[in-house]
């Protein structure tokens, strides 16, 4: 195997790569890693390839360490740290050429298992690891700090930036800091002896990560809904859901606790299954308290009937749908945004829900905690859009901010006071013309004010009637009612190219990641495409306007069926041929480089680059 | 409303209660159910029983799921916020809006198919939960709404109107709530107004989930081995037509008897139902003793009623969630929204 | 009030609408009422609307005598018998001007209460039967057959066709043939004393029945699945499904019984709910045997995370979904069309089902056969379209039919033998480039053939992988699946306008009992446009066709969203302008009428008659 | 496939059961759960059960649910064709499978979770059917697969390792099958091959629904206090990553008494369990002595185990169902369509 010297250096723009086993200790070690590159203020972007599996299987775990601070995937790798046997020769193979492959190497290996144009890096870790410890557990556990000790001598990282973090986290527990410590030194030394280090690919401090926070969306969503007042939780375990209302639990105990009493000012319940979860959403929505469920799809299949309920019996509920591959017993550890047309069209009969579409941590804190003043206002069903990518994994993302001039619109309560002046109060009269009725809480006045909640066959003052007239003014209402949500909902974000186009791009949520470095490079290549990134549903005109506004519009999103474009056809009534679907759907987050390939071919169809062509004649 | 006379509940006076509100007060729009229906005598208990406690009508909520039982929160309380909710799922929407306010009175009104059929599993967590509320089943054995077919509370063998036999063991909701932690449970039979009252107030006043189940014989499909030999104009005509295109007018069915006694109830349509009141010395308090009585009675035939079993000083849900006496959905921003210092803090460990 | 004499006799085309109270008996008198007049040979279009009661609401019935065979509803009353004191003001609201009014008259009421400008025709039915018998329940049921003979003799409708159905309808009930014809007898004396019978609207002998039936479509699609093989039927009672599910039992009971054993070659089971109804049928659709569920809106919703794994499983699961006013607490006796996006589209993730649109219950028996060979051949879920007006109203309609040459299609299921021969099995491998992969029942082969069923995560061989090139490559198999699914589903039925047009019109389902009506009036009224009547849905390249080929094309639906225009500019890519929708929702069937006049209106708009208007300047 | 030492399933020798299988024939897929989980040895039970009993392995369905435990039918019967199907719902998937072919033996597996949790509905009404069937939930008290929230069957008061603690009332799915009319109802421990194979024997020769709940501890979660004092590196390490970083590989737990014993079971974390096992003497046809039994142990704080309920005789679901002999996906167009001449009939009665 070669070993020769790389003459160019890459400094803060290169991806690290280590598979894994799971439940093997690994997980913490990797994220320290990731950390220890912030600490020293250079932007990564983190990803978690984990199986549906606790212990045993490979589990991958992808660093991209990038100076220019993009946050997608790059696609390929530069340094494989190889763990894992059982996935060795995939893990091999996806190696860049001139890659460097780190290996535990006190079991010898075939030269054949091995690439030519790869620099091999062998480490005896586990003999390391036998020599210095005599409990099992404890081998397995600290070979993980010492490969992370021989990485940080290799890609030139901060030692104690990681003794740092070790300090933070076994606060209190001097005995796994000392013992860490160890680790991490044990492997510098070695691998100081053993390579030549650094290696061309380095890490060197610098300023860009400034204020910005590592955190998951699921944390943020849990933050959001704690901001947002929300007071009563109810879910069911479901990944890639379960950490967003596990996370709103601890995020309580901190800050909803009473702190004169010690008791709660919050409510979660882990319902037996989703039917439940959103039933008791509904009820306490219902009796006036703020209320949401986090799921995914398989959860928002079991809801439909209770949404459809929702939907006509103008009830605020909130969900957070984290969406995962589909379907139930497929590929829960997988990211896609599949489930638009089940959340936007939800239950039988004729429904129409409002979505928001965050596209990172920070937006998914604002967006969560909006969801429910929106809810509350348009007395309907609110869903969160999130994928697994969003919640699940770490972002580098802008901190969180509140304005404390901000006050919880709880939306059209009519009061005790009102009703006892005598304000007339029909349930499902549309007295400002916005299609939104006024509702009360049970138990506001003694003889005013009260009603029956129905599904349907009801007339304005919640009178029972199976009359079609009254039936078809209610639904004319619902219309109505939409119609005010799309001003309402988070506007679109348009953006013209540096040149003027005739051609777009439309994307939502995650794939905004791989999006910005997308567009950078397809500038690059002369390919110029104004953007619009959708943020709510049901679309404003600014929607259509974008769309008719050019002859070809690309839409981007991380599903088979082009659900997002179906959804602006329907709603919008433009002319699907101008929507040209730019589709990804293997589960995998989807990449800058897949999207700027699939865009560059299209665009040469659809011949979107006249200029750029005629100059090339 | 209803077109064909039936029972009207009736006003002796317009006594006053403590609170001075007559029963008027506590009653709902006229019944749709058909005449001589069981569930009407429930409705007319529910009243009677609100009215003697003294509550504010409108500090009551009323919860349902679908059936003719589930419609009957229209026709009590009708000062009271209801929710008509959907099939079997009224219990999960209780718990959420007992979670929203906990100084509501809460009563779930519900039938055999809603809870033992489609709702077991709602019907069994709400229990186990320690949900306060007062839970209802209005029990005839067979979904009425959809007409008659048999519910999972319908005996073994017993034959429906349309000839169908049912395989199944049938569930005693009472046995069952018992195992799964109620703290409260009673049966009762739905004309025997001596009794179904004071367990309604009883099951008010019990902190905890109170399960009531009452038998209420269903006029237009009960599911019991028609007896009437004699000659009959209009089971012909029905059974010729073969669908049930007249339903005969008919008087509640009352009973009184007391208790430690058993007595055999006749049914609209000749079948009975053999009833057992606990006995005065009977102690509700002995779980394992309670579900002995009622296998013992199960194996005799006869149906146990009065107050099986009780825990009296239980806790309920909000104790085991620790929250705050102030209902949840009172509580204003400044309670509520931490504000931006705190998110300072947060963002800082998050770097 | 007037009784003038009317000139213009009207024979075989009226209205005649009865009013009575809910469980009073008079469903079987309005039918034998509907029956006679068949049995005449005249055709009637019979409709019940009734309330979401067991006794004692408001229930019509209403007939329309029609010559020549219409099978929609007219609009409008021309005799109202109102026996129901409760709706009295509206019911003598609806008769057209002209119309006659027969009552009770035991009890005499305001002249406000009429009207002058109708017949009034006053018969002291309780008084007669409180004269006639002292039973109270008898009183009751005998008063119907007294106004039917009172309306044999206004209507002309010949006794002994109505004494004939008698001996039918109480075969071997001697009493009761007895006590019906003395109370049809009474009924005719008075009414031929009291009113100069026959009324101008009559009813005259004629031919126009010849073989038709009159039969609801819930017992036709009950057939259909005994004659499409069905074993295993699993429900839940919903209306307005239950009849479905009961009406299988017995012509199961007829058709199904071992005539040796007198054992059954059929399971049914009332489940527990709609979930366990769909997983039973998947489980026994798993084992190879032909099993369905019927259902309505509410249940499709509960049955969507199943409906998902059977997509993804390729489960054939036969669905009837007898579709209703939504949602779960509404216009449950209510019809509708507003289910198809929750069904074309059911549960989460990226799914597309196969949709069957019968229009009558002639196609609902034979649609309800095929769906059982579509199911099997496309190894996916089948829903059979239906709706209330379709299901459980008695349609006067052609005879069943059934080619004893044909063979049930059990798909691709590879036999012990083809295994045993050693020919290869990849559960999801592609063989025939269809999409459509061979599976094989439980228990074929001891050492062959046997497979673990999972959503996805799997590769052609059913082996555990959470691989994303494996997710693409299967995803991609089922939209090939999808596209053979297109040829097998019924093809939509399109015909020409007797003159050339540049417009078209599409519906589907119930709608067509309307709609040739309607079609007919337009074309008198100079608006030509072609017919589309879809039956299937994925749909074939020639819907996307007919659309194209036109300028504008008309989409008649029964729902507020439009779904079935959804559905085709999703699935076909078209321009949604060229669409313009007919919506009719508020739970009564669409009328002729209805139709007629939107369509006329929107066609001056949309300027579709140019030959006319240029005629008229 | 695992990467982690675990106990293998031992094969002393290739020995042949009467049909000529060798134990081999009855195994699946390697198992992927963590090392020493007691589901595992369930698989291995199941495995010897159907080895000892000379069952084809290909005429054998497994089904299952969605969880850890839902997984293992991959590891035994690699032969027999499987279905994971979604999550609580196998029961009904099992009951039409069971519809469709009389002629196969069916193996429902499940969890905690997804029978006692989302799936108790599904979980009753198959109990009540009568389904032929071995179901057997692999009793954990947690959800394994998402990571250690408690399932219903979790003790009241117990603790997570994320700290929470239940305040829900357990649910004892032995006195619920009991009192919905399974006909075979037993209990046994993970790791008690002795008690636990001849169970599973005798459960797929019962005819009708028979029921076994094996307590199957959670190497990963389980949710008893842990008590080891005892400073542990990977217990620090985990809780102050807050996440479960790293499972230690354990041993499975074996256990062995006597009938009419007691024993307490330690579990990985120093947890413990007392497991009760019937005596020789034990009558378990006494349907109303049963659960008295299960009661009073329960009071004792003690697990009863062994085969708790037995009603022999009993009819399943194909019986109360009347269906014919021949497997109904068995039946051809002859069985199935009546053809043209019937119709013609039927539309003469429909004029
Ligand atoms: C999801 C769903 N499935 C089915 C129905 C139809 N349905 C309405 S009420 C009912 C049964 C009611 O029986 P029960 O609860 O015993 O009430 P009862 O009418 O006997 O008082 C059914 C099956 C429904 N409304 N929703
Ligand atoms: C509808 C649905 N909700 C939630 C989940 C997530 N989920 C998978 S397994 C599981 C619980 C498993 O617990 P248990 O049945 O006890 O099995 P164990 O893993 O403990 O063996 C849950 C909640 C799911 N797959 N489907
Ligand atoms: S059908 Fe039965 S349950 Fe329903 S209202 Fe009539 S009598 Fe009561
Ligand atoms: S998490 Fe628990 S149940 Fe799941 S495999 Fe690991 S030990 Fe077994
Ligand atoms: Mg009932
Ligand atoms: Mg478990």
């Amino acid at each position: 195997m070669r070993t020769d010297v790389h003459s160019d250096v890459r400094v803060n723009d290169f991806v690290v790569k280590f598979a894994n086993v799971n439940g093997s200790g690994s997980a913490s070690a990797n994220g320290l890693f990731a950390r220890a590159i912030l600490r020293m203020g250079v932007p990564v972007a983190a990803r978690n390839i984990f199986p549906s599996n606790i212990q045993g299987l490979p589990t991958w775990y992808e660093v991209r360490v990038t100076g220019d601070g993009w946050r997608g995937r790059r696609g390929g790798v530069d340094l494989m740290v190889a763990m894992n046997p059982q996935t060795w020769d995939k893990d091999v193979a996806e190696l860049e050429p001139g890659g460097w492959l780190f290996y535990d190497s006190t079991k010898p290996l075939q030269p054949s298992r091995f690439r030519d144009d790869v620099t091999v890096l062998g480490m005896p870790l586990t003999a390391i690891c036998n020599a210095t410890y005599t409990d099992a557990r404890q081998r397995q556990l600290f070979k993980n700090i010492i490969y992370l000790g021989a990485l940080s001598a290799l890609l030139d990282i901060a030692p104690e930036e990681i003794e740092r973090l070790f300090g933070e986290q076994y606060k209190g527990k001097e005995a796994l800091i000392d013992a860490n410590r160890k680790a991490l030194a044990m492997g510098r030394e070695h691998a100081q002896q053993a390579f030549a280090c650094p290696l061309p690919i380095r890490v060197a401090r610098s300023d860009r990560v400034g204020e910005r926070i590592f955190v998951d969306g699921n944390s943020a969503a849990a933050l959001g809904a704690v901001y947002g007042g929300a007071t009563v939780a109810a879910w069911y375990p479901l990944t890639p859901s379960s950490s967003l209302a596990e996370s709103f639990g601890s995020y309580c105990r901190k800050l909803r606790t009473d702190p004169a009493t010690g008791k709660k000012r919050y409510a979660i319940i882990q319902a037996e299954d989703e039917l439940a979860s959103i039933g008791i959403v509904v009820g306490a929505a219902w009796n006036g308290a703020r209320a949401f469920t986090a799921t995914s799809g398989p959860g928002v299949s079991l809801m439909q009937e209770f949404l459809g309920l929702a939907y006509f019996a103008e009830i605020p509920a909130v969900l957070f749908n984290v969406q995962r591959g589909s379907p139930s017993t497929g590929m829960p550890t997988r990211t896609q945004q599949a489930d638009l047309v089940s959340c936007a069209y939800a239950s039988h009969g004729d429904t129409k829900h409002v979505l928001i579409f965050p596209e990172d941590p920070t937006e998914t804190f604002a967006f969560g905690a909006q969801a429910f003043d929106l809810a509350d206002r348009l007395q309907t069903p609110v869903f969160v859009m999130m994928d697994l990518d969003i919640g699940m994994q770490d972002w580098l993302t802008e901190p969180f901010e509140w304005d404390d001039a901000k006050r919880l619109d709880r939306g059209k309560v009519m009061t005790e006071a009102e009703l006892e002046a005598g304000r007339d109060f029909g349930r499902y009269l549309d007295v400002d013309g916005d299609g939104i009725p006024y509702r009360t809480y049970p138990g506001t006045h003694p003889s005013k004010g009260s009603y029956f909640t129905r599904g349907t066959s009801k007339d304005r003052y919640a009178r029972y009637t199976e009359e079609g007239p009254a039936y078809v003014d209610n639904m004319q209402r619902l219309l109505r009612k939409f119609e005010t949500a799309k001003s309402l909902v988070p506007a679109p974000v348009i953006t013209r190219a540096s040149k003027p186009t005739r051609s777009g791009v439309i994307w939502f949520g995650s794939t905004g990641a791989a999006m910005s470095e997308s567009l950078a490079a397809l500038e690059l290549d002369g390919i110029h495409l104004d953007r619009m990134r959708l943020r709510g549903f049901p679309f404003v005109d600014a929607v259509a306007d974008f769309i008719t506004a050019h002859d070809h519009v690309f839409v981007v999103e991380q599903n088979r069926d082009a659900q997002m474009k179906s959804l602006m056809v329907n709603e919008c009534g433009i002319d699907p041929s101008r929507l040209i679907s730019i589709l990804h759907y293997d589960g995998t987050p989807i990449t800058a480089r897949f999207i700027t390939r699939e865009i560059a071919e299209k665009a040469r169809v659809f011949n979107v680059t006249p200029l750029r062509r005629t100059g090339a004649a | 409303m209803t077109y064909l006379a039936k029972p009207k509940i009736h006003h002796p006076s317009l006594a006053r209660n403590a609170l001075g509100f007559t029963r008027r007060d506590y009653e709902g729009a006229i019944s749709t159910l058909c005449a001589g229906c069981g569930h009407d005598s429930i409705s007319a208990a529910i009243i009677q029983a609100f009215y003697e406690l003294d509550v504010p009508p409108h500090r009551v909520a009323k919860l349902s799921g679908i059936g003719c039982s589930s419609k009957t929160p229209t026709y009590f309380l009708g000062n009271s916020h209801g929710f008509n909710s959907v099939h079997g799922r009224m219990p999960s929407v209780l718990t959420g809006a007992a979670l929203a306010n906990r100084d509501l009175i809460y009563l779930g009104v519900s039938g055999d198919g809603d809870s033992a059929s489609i709702g077991l599993g709602q019907f069994a967590h709400v229990m186990r939960r320690g949900v306060n509320m007062v839970y209802i089943v209005e029990n005839n054995g067979v979904y009425g709404l959809t007409k008659g077919q048999f519910s999972a509370t319908a005996d073994k063998g017993s034959k429906s109107k349309r000839g169908a036999v049912n395989s199944d063991e049938p569930i005693d909701l009472v046995t069952l709530a018992i195992t799964l932690g109620a703290t409260f449970v009673a049966r009762s039979f739905s004309g025997d107004k001596e009794q179904l009252v004071p367990l309604i107030k009883a099951a008010v006043a019990h902190r905890g989930a109170a399960f009531i189940d009452v038998l209420s014989p269903c006029v237009a499909f009960n599911n019991h081995p028609g007896s009437t030999k004699s000659y009959d104009y209009v089971r012909e005509h029905n059974e010729s037509v073969n669908f049930l295109d007249f339903i005969s007018p008919r008087e509640e069915i009352t009973t009184e008897y007391a208790p430690g006694e058993a007595r055999t109830v006749v049914l609209h349509d000749g079948g009975t139902v053999r009833l057992h009141k606990v006995g005065r010395h009977y102690d509700p308090s002995d779980r394992a003793a309670a579900l002995g009585y009622l296998e013992t009675h199960r194996a005799a035939g006869e149906i146990v009623t009065g107050l099986i079993y009780l825990h009296a000083d239980s806790a309920d849900m909000h104790d085991a969630l620790d929250t705050i006496e102030t209902p949840l959905n009172a509580l204003g921003d400044t309670d509520l929204v931490p504000g931006s210092a705190a998110l300072v803090r947060l963002n800082a460990s998050l770097r």
